[in-house]
Formats: structure tokens, C-alpha cells, sequence
């Protein structure tokens, strides 16, 4: 049973902040408007990025708007988010980031000093994650048009796997990884938004997840597939990757850390941390053979100290994601319709 | 966290749902009035828990289902003016009203803020002295307290910029109205634990006693709500309707007595139109004349409406527990999450809309229920 | 209508009748949260709070009588 | 002598609009908060793509977001923008465009409609400029946070001329061509502007630039260097390449074709047409020997039907245009400090 | 176009140069009055045309250069106020107050709409009823009658969320004294061609005699500029002192009748104060008691102001021809077109900016000129 | 403070004494400019636009007279 309110738009004459939220109002954007627009190879290969051939080697592509607000939070700020949002899909995809673009788009009135420090963040989040920013674009927008700096990321990678990483590779039996607590950068947004104003030391989990792939893919794991959990967070990135393999997926609730502070926020809030964001977190797709080697080198990444293994795919074809909590019930987890909003009831 | 880890423990739920087991000799329909607790055994599965004849119906005490729909055009009407910001709990912005809902509105440019309480619509109605700050205030007596509490600072502080949208609905006289029905079928009630923690359950006493049903005062924990169960089948078990207190520790025979009296100063009782149901009398709370200049609905001068909700739908019944969905015409034909025509299919506590679930999960396995319509 | 999550009260202090609030924590955060309408509750103390309010005060005695129940069945 | 009012912002604590235009604003942004720290030999490129290396292969990669109001104005809308100006982006480093990104930026209550409208003019773009649009992403911002739609495009493209084509090659004696008349795109979308309404046949000269530049490669023309005409006008990308390449252009103001009704425009609002944004236009740096091939193979393609030699790369080694106009007068022209506003004086 | 193409033709303007060349024996300076035919004479590099000796001063005439600080203080603080739309024309947004500049306001959130004619600033007033519609109405006497036009419309409609922050100067008076000044140094006026085509020019015959003073009407193309100075130097070469007209495609000695008595309706004569250059009496438009409700520095009660906008700066010397911007110590030091000290280094036609642009001209080709200051 | 352009008067309409209006053509785009202050203007004349309204008719004799001066020079 879907927990959350199934109420979609009685018409769908106009944009919704629904249709951002990445669950399935979302994804009927995509299936609806864009898919059938923009149909080639590259485009419907379901993930977060393209791989692409080139020449005798496969470029890796991918393109991101980051529209935060606050622009600094706990943990972290705009820049550091565009940074590594891009790396981290390209990161997904098993290749090595090596350029990224940067389409800025400013309000009018934004102090300098802001964007100052924006543009350090980003500057240090590529180099520390080895990327260069090649090519940039600025756009300044009438003040009431926007939301202090929007930041575009593009990124270019080589593919360092030997074989793709991608939803069709999910296998029966495959195990899979989370890297790490789920849910600190949503809370941690909202914990800095005006309103809210929770107390804690809780920091967004923002991070580069390039490092943690390449050690994977250099000591020879066999990765099926990679999937960083972003808006819509651990749940809708499963239900997206189930329905993309065609795949049931069962999850023991127990096995996926959430921290104190997350915790305490999604109970006053009645939200779910299944579906609260994350900016550095991933899963994995293993087979049981690589699950030891996975799981301990990771363990020792900055990016994975936490990984647990928190499901496996099973025999089933139904695309679809059933978690079993501690009294032993069941439960599926669903797109949900639109934002997650806050709770009372 | 203290207070909610140990009352999610597997081991004592299942100790619990073993003794269920073993008490329960027949099939037994009870009802849990807060839509907190249809939410907790939704999440927690707690249905696959029970005994197969032991059936759990979903009260009216879910705000998203239960609130007027002339009270949603209302809301959509003040916060489409220039110049309002208008305030609301995040969970009423997607519920429809005849024509539109909150979050279309602020689509086209209202400015609606999701708040978590209304004592932030209070800060911002002192932090933007040239707008009219108004607060959708909905629900039961938990979140009536609160709205109290909120006015009478409004009040005290002078804030003419500030008022409230009042939809205030009282759990106990629509428990008696349920249990006067001739076609009752519920055996038992699992009575809300917050709305219990603010009036105490002293009246509860005589419900049980008249209609020969037991009460019993339940938390909002799979523990809470399983112990909840089991004591309502042992009193059906062995034929007593009492008055219990599951939930102890947060709820007192009294009650929050300084809420009471807040809760009078400020509201005084009234009859309600509730979504899906009608009118019931003596079942909501409006502002006394006192407080009358915080009136939204005066201030913005709303017009009184037909309440002429229902068009055809069956959720009087179902809220009632006498239908069950698949029993409507409308059902998945008419009637969809995506476009309610009725209460229960708005909300995902609704009894429709978890049907309408439910039929898509069993579909996908290849099989069907009997009762489901063709797709 | 009823989310009400229990925390612990860590600081108090107090306006004016209705504006009696303090700090309360629930696991890894803590919130400021109006306690007017629990007077008998101090720091140390934990409360139920809805919608930014706490609307009661847990009695720690009557918290652990479930438990006992519970080991009459186990 | 200047023409422009010269008055920049009395301090530098917010963006203003100005630091969009493409002119001295915009260049003091990069050079003193954006260079600094994205110092790498790609991005100092000076170029709107960066080249990069790739195997034994020339990757290039370019971003540009599109913020233009009204989003449909004659001749075009932001959807053929995008995709155009990131493929002649691309096209001016001599580079054949291969694939695209899509960073769509939705605001709150778009209609569904315009949307649609705007998706399928990118395809068609897309389509008609042989260029694949394989990954995207999709935000959506808060009403009175955004414009409609923001779209962020960046690009990758192939290096297909044999040699670099950038600012650095331009050599004394290079003859610069113009591949049509000027100004059109910003005097149709400020016709378009509540407010302005004038009526006119003008259209936007929104196109793609990727076959002229092809059909110059093929035919051998030497080029130099490229570069497309966009905010900041013809005047800002010649001044940006003279800076560039540290040398003096000559201009012969008689020969800038202008059409009638972008003169008439310029004349009521007080505008320079060499000021005003283009989005179908270029010029090109090819030596003497190269010009007379260069002209006529552009007349033959329809995004160089109506060019022209407008001027030469001097003996001077001082980075400056002149344009000497009818009289025989020169006048040494200058980066705007900030947008060109309407004039009444 | 049609009347402008003919008189930006090359070899025409070439005849009568050299036929200027031919009439001049001396040098002789000249003061063009308006900032349009200064516009003229930078773009098309007339001053490369002229006889060495015969020197173009730029006259008071760009009200950019003029309009009081304090008026764009008032524009800034009316701007700055929730629920204004301020208008303004495009080259006035730049212009810095005491602090700040309208560019700054409309940065921080202020409803600042850049407009080409003050009747779309009436339309918006329609428009918003529920806002104040305020429009910079500045400028000589060309924009005075357009002004004019829009305020009596304003009236006529009742229009009462309409007003206008008002800095109209008249340029006769402004000639006047200039003439008036004993160390004044220019020797013959081109006046303002579309000033006159309102003003008709039946008051500078007496300015003329009074001072011996050639004075011509004339155009804005560069034809119109040559063949003014040519009939300029003519009369000065003959020693004469008369009234010509060079624009009489558009100006007749009457002028424009219906302007000038819609100019009497709305305004009436008062002193002005012109930035850097100080009080001149007679110089300046008010509105009329009957117009008074649109006096926007009325209506937000503006406070009067010290006008003290000189800081140290020369200008007043400048405009009126009697020193060079090198001549002033904080020309290129304290005083640039970022941070501009005075007004004439805030437009391009002011001819401090032109000199900063110039040197820089200069110095990147190695040399620089004997009164340029080091860098 | 004087920019004004010649234009072409291509239609007029009149609302009130002065509403008077019309469409002007200026090269190759045109523009409704109030005609109030040039009621002597017709359609096919051309007038000087100064920020949306007219402010003098051109007289087309005067127009041609600097050309006859040139040919004394030329
Ligand atoms: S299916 Fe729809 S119409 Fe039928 S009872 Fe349920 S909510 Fe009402
Ligand atoms: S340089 Fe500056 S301070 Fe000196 S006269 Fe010119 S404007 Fe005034
Ligand atoms: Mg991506
Ligand atoms: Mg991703
Ligand atoms: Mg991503
Ligand atoms: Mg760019
Ligand atoms: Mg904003
Ligand atoms: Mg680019
Ligand atoms: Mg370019
Ligand atoms: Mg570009
Ligand atoms: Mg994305
Ligand atoms: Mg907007």
C-alpha cells in the first residue's frame, strides 16, 4: 500500500513543483513529453547519463541543473553540489570524470561575495575530484526570476569498465549495496530553510563517488550496476532501476542506516527517508560472488564507509521493490505522485 | 529515539499479535478513528499481523478526508488575492476542491507557504504587516488546541493582519453518530490517542455504555496499535464494552486540562459538515464572538456554499464501513487517484484510494480480485 | 490529525502565558516547541508535540506498563 | 569615442543585469572572479568551446543557457536557441556537432503547451542540424523563481578541420567576412516585448551554422578563425577577438549589412545595430588568398546568402577595431560596459 | 529612411567641409547645445572633419548630464517602495544618486520598467490600479511637451495612481547664461533642432544681438552638424550675429503652437537647478496648482535637499566651456566613468568621459597627450 | 534629450483631442505614434517622432533646400 497522498493534478494544463520532484509526475514528463520527442539509442539507455561510442572508446555524457535553496547548507553549498552531482552520474556510468562545463544563471542583486564563494566551492570540489572545468556560460536574470544562482553541470567521462554499467546488466540474485545513512542532505536543506530551524549537527551527506567506483572497478569487482540516489532518494531510485531491468527487488528495512538526526527530522516532519534526497550516497548491483570484495573495499572509501547490503534481487519479473520490515511485513514502495510534502496527520 | 524505538520492537509485536491469535475465536470489525493510525498500520503492515477475520475499517479521522469541499474553494479563493499569504499544512495542498486545488494556485502565482505550524503563519503575519496572513486551520481537537493557542496570541499581540480559515471537527460526537446508525457494523473502536491526550476520555464512558461497544484510547506505534487490538477483542471475546486506556503514558481519564480551557475560551461547538458523510450535529468548533474578527471566511467574505460535495459517490457509506469500494460505479472508472470524485479516494488513507492500490498490485501478479471491475 | 512525536525538554523559558517554550530534542535534533500547555512539564521531562506545540507530558511510570504486559504473554 | 554611457555600478557588491550582456561587466566577471579559479589550458582557450584531447581525437565541448523573454518571438523560440547556438558553438571551433545535453529549468504554473511547443521545436533542431540529444534533466522552480523555461544545452562535437580554429590563428592581412546582415534576432525579440510593439516582417535570424562551416572545411578554405555573433553583437565579438589575438581590424562600415527594418528599429530606440544580438551570424578570419572561395562557397549555403567582406586584420599590434565609416571617419569601437539600453538623447 | 539617409551622405558632407575648410581663416569655438547632436558628432568622427582650429564644445543639453542628484535621490527612494512601478527611460538608469543608482534599486527588487515614451507608463498606470505609476519625467522642452501630453491625459482619465517626478529644464535661459559670462569663450551656438521644432526660435533673435552671438538651428544628422557649423563660421568669418535656421524641414520660427500652449496648460516657469553647473533662473518647468495631485515628490513627500552635488568637481567650468577635464585634479584619479565625481564623466557625450576614453585611445598607442595626466 | 525620427504616417484614428493616433512607418518596421501635437499632419506625411509622439511635420520643400546649397558648392 502507498503511503503517501496518491493525489495527482486534476488536469495537467501547467507545470507543477510535482513534476520536479523526480517521482512520477516526473517520470509521465518524461514518458509523455520528452521520450517520444527524443528518441534515439543513447537517450533511452535509462540512466543518468549516455554512453556513447567514440571512435573505439566510449565517452560518457551527462547534464544536471542544481536549483538549491538554501545555496549553503549544512555540509555543503550550491558549487560543491553541481560538482559532484556531475561527476557522481558520470561516476554511475563507470567512467572516469574528466570535463565539465558550468552554465551559471545569476538573479540580479545576488551579492558578489556569494558567488564568490560558489565559485571556490566549485573549484575545489574539481579539483579534489581530479575534473576540469573546460567551458562556461553566464546568464544574469531580472531580479524575481530566479532563485539567487542556478548552476548547470555537464560532464564528459571515459568508460574505465569493461563492460557497461547499466540497469539491463541487473541480475537474479544480485546483491545490492548501499554505500552509506540515507537521508542527510534533504534534512539538512530543510533543516537550514526558514521555518523549519531544527537544531543538530547533521550535515548534508554531499561527496564525490568517483574514488569509491574506481576502486570497485580496479580491483575487479564485477559491477552490474551503479545508481547515486538523488531527489526522490533510495526508494524511487529502486523503483526507477526495477522497472528499467524488469526485476523484483527485496529490501530488508533493518539493513538500511538512517541516522538519529534524520530520523528525529522525519518524524516531526511525517516524512519517509526512503524518499528524502541524498548527494553522495549509491547503490550497487553485484553479483553474490563480488558482494565480500565490494562491500570491504568500500568500507574503507571515504564515500562507503557505511555500506551495508541491503537487499538482493530475486527470482521474481514484476518490476518491483517490496521491503520487509522488522515485524516481518511487507511493504512495496511506489513512485511517489509528487513532492514529498510534510505531514501532520 | 526514546518513547518510539521500544514500542517498534518485532519481538513484543509478534508476542502480542501470538496472543491475538489465541484470543480471537471469530471475526471481529473494529474501527481505528485517527488517520495517524490507518497511516502506521499502512507502513508497518500491521494488517498481515492480524488474525484473517479480524478487519480493520478506517475512520473519518483523517483531515484530508474529511474537510468540506466548500472549505477547500474557500482556502483557493482567498489565497488566488493579491496580497494574502495563505497557510497551510502541507498535506491539504493537493485536495480538490470543486474545481481546482492549493497547488494549482500557487501554479499560477498565489503565494501559499507550506508551514509546520501555525505559530509560524503567526510569525508571518508580524514579520509582513501589509499582507493578510491567513492559516488554513483544519483537523481535530489536537491541532483545535493548537489553533487556540495560536489565536489567543494573535489576539493578545493585536495582529490585525492574521486570521484563520476555521474547519474544526470534534472525534467524539461522529463516533456517537457512527454508533447510532442502525446499519452500524462496527463492533469495537481503537479511539485516537492525541485527540484523547487534549479532552481526556470521561465521555467516552457513556458511548460504550449506550451502544454496548468498546473504546479503547490507542497510541499511534505498531505496538500501541496491535496492544490496542488485542484488548478490544478480549472485552468482544468476553462480552464487556468498557473504556480502556492503551496509551497511558500521553493520555489521563482529565485530559489536557489547560488546553480544555483554552479550547473554550477561543471555540465554541457547532454542528459540521463533514466530506462524504453530511452534517452532524454538536461534531465541529467555530470562533465565538470574541474571536469572530479572525474569521477568514467573514473577513474575506466567502459565500456561503450548497455543500453539494458528493456527485453520486458512495463514501458516506464506506466511511461508515457498510460498502466497501469496489461496490461504487465510479470506481476506478469515474474515479481515480489522479481525479476524486469522492473523499475516500483522495488521501492515500482513504479506503478507495488503497483499494485502487491494492487492485494495481494484484493485477501486475496476473491474478485479479473477484470484486475488481475490468480495467 | 494527530503526528505527535515524543522528545525531551532541554531548556525553558517563558514570554508571557501562552509563550512558555523551550528547546526539546528528539534523537539527533531538537526544535524550539511551545510548552504552554504543559506547565507541569520541566527539563528533564518528555512530551508529545504536535504542530510545534506539546500537548502532554509522558508519565514514565505508566511508559513501561506495556512491558510488563508483554512479559505475562511471552 | 565611446558612444555608450560609460557609467559602470558605483560598487561591485551585487550581479546587475549588466553582467549578462556580453559586454565589460561580463568580462570583468570572468577575468577577475572565473579565471582565477578555473585556471587550466582549456578554459584559457578564450573560446565559447573548449578543444579538448581525446585519444588521438579532438573533442569538443561547449554550455550555454537560454533565458530569452518573450520565449516566442518571430522566426524562432528558446527551444531552436538552444540547440542552434550550442551546434554553432561547437560549429566555430570547427568542430562537426555530434551530441547534446538538455538541462530544462521549468517554472511552476508553465503550461503544459508551451512546453510541448518548445520540446518540439528542439527536435526539429535537433533533427534538421544532425545533431543527437542524448541526456537531459529536468528541474522544475518555485513560480516567480524562474521565466517559463530556462534550458541549459551543452554540446560535444568532433574537431573535422585539420588545423586548431581559434583567436590565436588570426594573421595580419586576414580578410574578415560577415555572413549576413545584422541584428535582427534582438530587434525581433524587443518588437516582441510588451511595451515596445512595433509591427515589422522581422525575424529572429536564429540558424544553424554547421553546414556553412562544413561546406568551408570541405572546399579546403583555410580558416582561421570563427566565431559567432551572439549578445554583445558583431562590434562585442570582434573587440573579444582583437583582445584575443592582440591585433587591429579594420572594419569598412558601408559594407555591414543591415536590413531596413532593424535600421528603423535602431533609429527610434537610440540602439547600435553593431551592438544589437545576433543568432544566426558569424564572421570569419581567412587569409586574402582563401576570401574569394570563402565568399562564394558562403553565398551558396543559406546561413551565409548575404555575406560580405567587411574588413581586414591590420599591420597594427594594438588590439583594437576601427571602423571607418562613410565619411571617411574612423571611430575605435568598445565593449559596452553594460547593456545596451534604449537612448532617448 | 527617408530624410535621414540623404544627410549621412558621404560625399555631401565632404563638400561642405571642404567648403568649411575654404571659409575658416581662424580658430573659432563653437557650442553645440544638445546631447543628440553631441551623439552625432562622436559616432560619425565629425570632428575629424573640421578645420583644426574650429573647436565643438558640448553643451549643457544632455539631461543626463544635468538632472539634479537630488531628483535621482527621489527617483531612487520612490523606486525603492513596495507597490511602485517606477519608469524611466533607459539612459537615466545609470545615472548615480548621493549613494546608489536605479540600476542598484531594480537589483535589490524594485519595480523598475526601462520605457520608451511616457504614454506606456500611462497604460501601465490603467493597468495596475492597485499600484502608484510614477514616471522621471526629465529632460528639455521636446520631452516637456510629451510630458505635457500624458499628464493632461492622466487628468482627462483621472488617472489617480498616476504621477510624474518632474526636472524640466528650458535651454534658452540655459544660452542665455552662458552668453552672460564674462570669461564665456564661445563664439556661436548650433541650437538644439528639436527643441526649436516645439519653441519655434523667435526669442534667440534678441539673444543674439544682445551678444553678438551667431546662433543656427540645427539638425542631427551629420549634414545638418557640418552644414550648422559652416553657416556658423560663415557669419563669424563676415562678422555677423543673426538667427538661422539649418533644420527647416522641421523647425519654423513659430514652432509648434499646439505644444506650446499644451506646455502653458500643465507647467509653468520656475529656476532650475542643472547639476554641476548650478541655479540658473527662468531655466526650469513646475507643474501648475491643477496639475500639483501628479507631482510625484509631492505626493511621497520627498524632502527638499541641500543640493549640494559638486563634491569638488569642475564641471560647472567644464559645461561651459572655460576649462578642460585634465585641467581638474581629480580627472582619472578620484574621478572615472566607474565612480564618476561629476557630471560630465557620467554620459559619453560629457566631455570628461570622452577625455578619459580619448586618453586611453592615446596611451594604448604608446604616446600620450601633454596635458594627460601619468596613469 | 532630442531623439527624433522621421517617419511616415500610415493610417490615423482619434479618440479624444489627444488620442489622436496613427500608425507610422519608420523603414522597415512601424509603430502607433500619437499624432495630437501635428494635427495638420495627414496620412503620407512625415513627421519627426520624439518618444512616441509627434512633434513636427516635415515640410518637404524645406527638406531638399541643403542640396540646392550644395550644388552652389559643389
Ligand atoms: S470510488 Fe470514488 S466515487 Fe466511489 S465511493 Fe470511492 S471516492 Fe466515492
Ligand atoms: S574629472 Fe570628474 S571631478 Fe573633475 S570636472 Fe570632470 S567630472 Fe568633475
Ligand atoms: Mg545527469
Ligand atoms: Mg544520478
Ligand atoms: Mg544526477
Ligand atoms: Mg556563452
Ligand atoms: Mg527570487
Ligand atoms: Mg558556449
Ligand atoms: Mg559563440
Ligand atoms: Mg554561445
Ligand atoms: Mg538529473
Ligand atoms: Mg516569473
Amino acid at each position: 500500500m502507498d503511503l503517501h497522498c496518491p493525489i495527482l493534478p486534476t488536469d495537467n494544463d501547467t507545470v507543477r513543483l510535482g513534476h520536479g520532484s523526480g517521482g512520477a509526475m516526473t517520470q509521465r514528463l518524461l514518458t509523455d513529453y520528452i521520450q517520444p520527442l527524443f528518441n534515439n539509442t543513447w537517450i533511452s539507455q535509462a540512466h543518468d547519463s549516455a554512453t556513447l561510442p567514440w571512435n573505439t572508446d566510449r565517452l560518457v555524457f551527462t547534464t544536471d541543473s542544481f536549483v538549491v535553496t538554501p545555496l549553503f547548507f549544512p555540509g555543503g553549498n550550491i558549487g560543491e553540489l553541481a560538482v559532484y552531482g556531475t561527476v557522481n552520474d558520470l561516476a554511475m556510468a563507470g567512467a572516469e570524470p574528466k570535463f565539465l562545463s558550468c552554465g551559471l544563471i545569476l538573479e540580479e542583486g545576488l551579492p558578489m561575495v556569494t558567488l564568490k564563494r560558489v565559485l571556490q566551492s566549485m573549484a575545489k570540489a574539481a579539483q579534489s575530484t581530479g575534473v576540469m572545468l573546460v567551458t562556461g556560460d553566464t546568464k544574469v536574470v531580472e531580479r524575481g526570476k530566479g532563485d539567487g544562482i542556478y548552476i548547470n553541470t555537464s560532464g564528459v567521462g571515459q568508460q574505465i569498465s569493461q563492460w557497461p554499467i547499466e540497469p539491463g546488466r541487473i541480475c537474479r540474485g544480485d546483491v545490492i549495496l548501499l554505500s552509506g545513512d540515507i537521508g542527510r542532505h534533504g534534512i539538512a536543506v530543510m533543516a537550514s530553510r526558514e521555518g523549519l530551524e531544527f537544531e543538530s549537527n547533521l550535515t548534508s551527506d554531499c561527496a564525490p563517488l568517483n574514488r569509491a567506483v574506481a576502486e570497485l572497478i580496479q580491483a575487479g569487482v564485477e559491477i552490474h550496476c551503479l545508481r547515486d540516489l538523488t531527489r526522490g532518494g533510495l526508494a524511487t531510485a529502486l523503483v526507477e532501476l526495477a522497472e528499467s531491468c524488469g526485476k523484483t527487488f527485496s529490501l530488508d528495512e533493518s539493513r538500511i542506516p538512517v541516522s538519529e538526526a534524520v530520523e528525529g527530522a522525519c518524524e516531526i516532519l511525517g516524512l519517509d527517508p526512503l524518499y528524502v534526497a541524498n548527494e553522495g550516497r549509491f547503490v550497487a548491483f553485484v553479483p553474490e560472488s563480488s558482494s565480500k570484495l565490494a562491500t570491504s573495499i568500500l568500507r574503507g572509501t571515504v564515500a562507503g564507509s557505511l555500506c551495508e547490503i541491503i537487499g538482493r534481487v530475486g527470482d521474481g519479473d514484476h518490476p518491483q521493490v517490496a521491503l520487509k520490515n522488522s515485524l516481518g511485513c511487507d511493504r512495496l514502495l511506489q513512485r511517489l505522485p509528487g513532492e514529498q510534502l510534510p505531514r501532520i496527520c | 529515539m526514546k518513547y518510539l524505538q521500544e514500542y517498534r520492537n518485532g519481538d513484543c509485536i509478534r508476542t502480542v499479535a501470538a496472543e491475538l491469535e489465541k484470543t480471537s475465536s471469530r471475526p471481529w470489525t473494529l474501527m481505528e478513528i485517527c488517520g495517524g493510525q490507518t497511516h502506521a498500520i499502512a507502513k508497518y503492515g500491521l494488517q498481515q499481523l492480524l488474525p484473517p477475520g479480524i478487519q480493520l475499517v478506517h475512520g473519518p479521522g483523517c483531515p484530508v478526508c474529511v474537510t468540506p469541499q466548500e472549505i477547500i474553494d474557500g482556502a483557493i479563493t482567498i489565497a488566488a488575492m493579491p496580497d494574502v499569504i495563505f497557510c497551510s499544512y502541507g498535506d491539504m495542498l493537493r485536495v480538490p476542491g470543486s474545481v481546482s486545488d492549493l497547488l494549482q494556485v500557487k501554479a499560477g502565482g498565489g503565494d501559499i507557504r507550506i508551514i509546520y505550524s501555525p505559530l509560524q503563519a503567526l510569525h508571518l503575519a508580524e514579520q509582513n504587516p501589509n499582507k493578510q496572513v491567513v492559516f488554513l486551520a483544519i483537523g481535530f481537537e489536537t491541532t483545535a488546541t493548537a489553533n487556540a493557542l495560536t489565536l489567543s496570541l494573535a489576539k493578545q499581540k493585536s495582529l490585525h493582519n492574521f486570521s484563520a480559515l476555521i474547519s474544526q471537527f470534534l472525534v467524539a460526537p461522529a463516533i456517537r453518530s457512527i454508533c447510532a446508525r442502525k446499519d452500524c457494523q462496527i463492533q469495537g473502536f481503537l479511539a485516537a490517542g492525541h485527540v484523547c491526550a487534549i479532552t481526556g476520555y470521561e465521555q467516552y464512558h457513556q458511548l460504550a455504555e449506550n451502544y454496548h461497544i468498546p473504546i479503547v484510547i490507542t497510541g499511534f506505534e505498531p505496538l500501541d496499535i496491535i496492544e490496542g487490538v488485542l484488548r478490544c477483542i478480549r472485552q468482544l471475546e468476553g462480552g464487556h464494552y468498557r473504556v480502556e486506556n492503551q496509551y497511558q503514558r500521553a493520555v489521563t481519564q482529565a485530559g489536557n486540562r489547560t488546553a480544555q480551557s483554552l479550547l473554550k475560551t477561543v471555540f465554541k461547538i457547532s454542528a459540521q459538515h463533514w466530506r462524504g458523510i453530511g452534517e452532524i450535529p454538536t461534531s465541529g468548533l467555530i470562533l465565538k464572538e470574541e474571536y469572530a474578527s479572525f474569521d477568514a471566511a467573514r473577513r474575506f467574505n466567502l459565500p456561503t456554499s450548497n455543500r453539494a460535495d458528493n456527485r453520486g459517490c458512495l463514501s458516506g457509506e464506506i466511511l461508515l464501513g457498510l460498502k466497501k469500494p469496489c461496490d461504487c460505479p465510479h470506481f476506478a472508472q469515474k474515479c481515480h487517484p489522479q481525479q476524486p470524485l469522492g473523499a475516500p479516494m483522495v488521501s492515500s488513507e482513504g479506503a478507495c484510494a488503497a483499494y485502487y492500490h491494492y487492485r494495481d498490485q494484484v493485477s501486475v501478479n496476473g491474478s485479479a480480485l473477484p470484486n475488481s471491475p475490468n480495467r | 490529525m494527530c503526528l505527535g512525536i515524543p522528545g525531551k525538554i532541554e531548556t525553558i523559558h517563558s514570554a508571557s502565558e501562552y509563550e512558555r517554550s523551550g528547546k526539546v530534542s528528539f534523537g539527533g535534533i531538537s526544535k524550539e516547541v511551545n510548552l504552554s500547555l504543559v506547565p507541569e512539564a520541566g527539563v528533564g521531562d518528555y512530551v508529545i508535540v504536535h504542530v510545534g506545540i506539546a500537548i502532554s507530558t509522558i508519565r514514565k511510570e505508566e511508559a513501561s506498563k506495556v512491558f510488563k504486559l508483554l512479559k505475562t504473554l511471552g
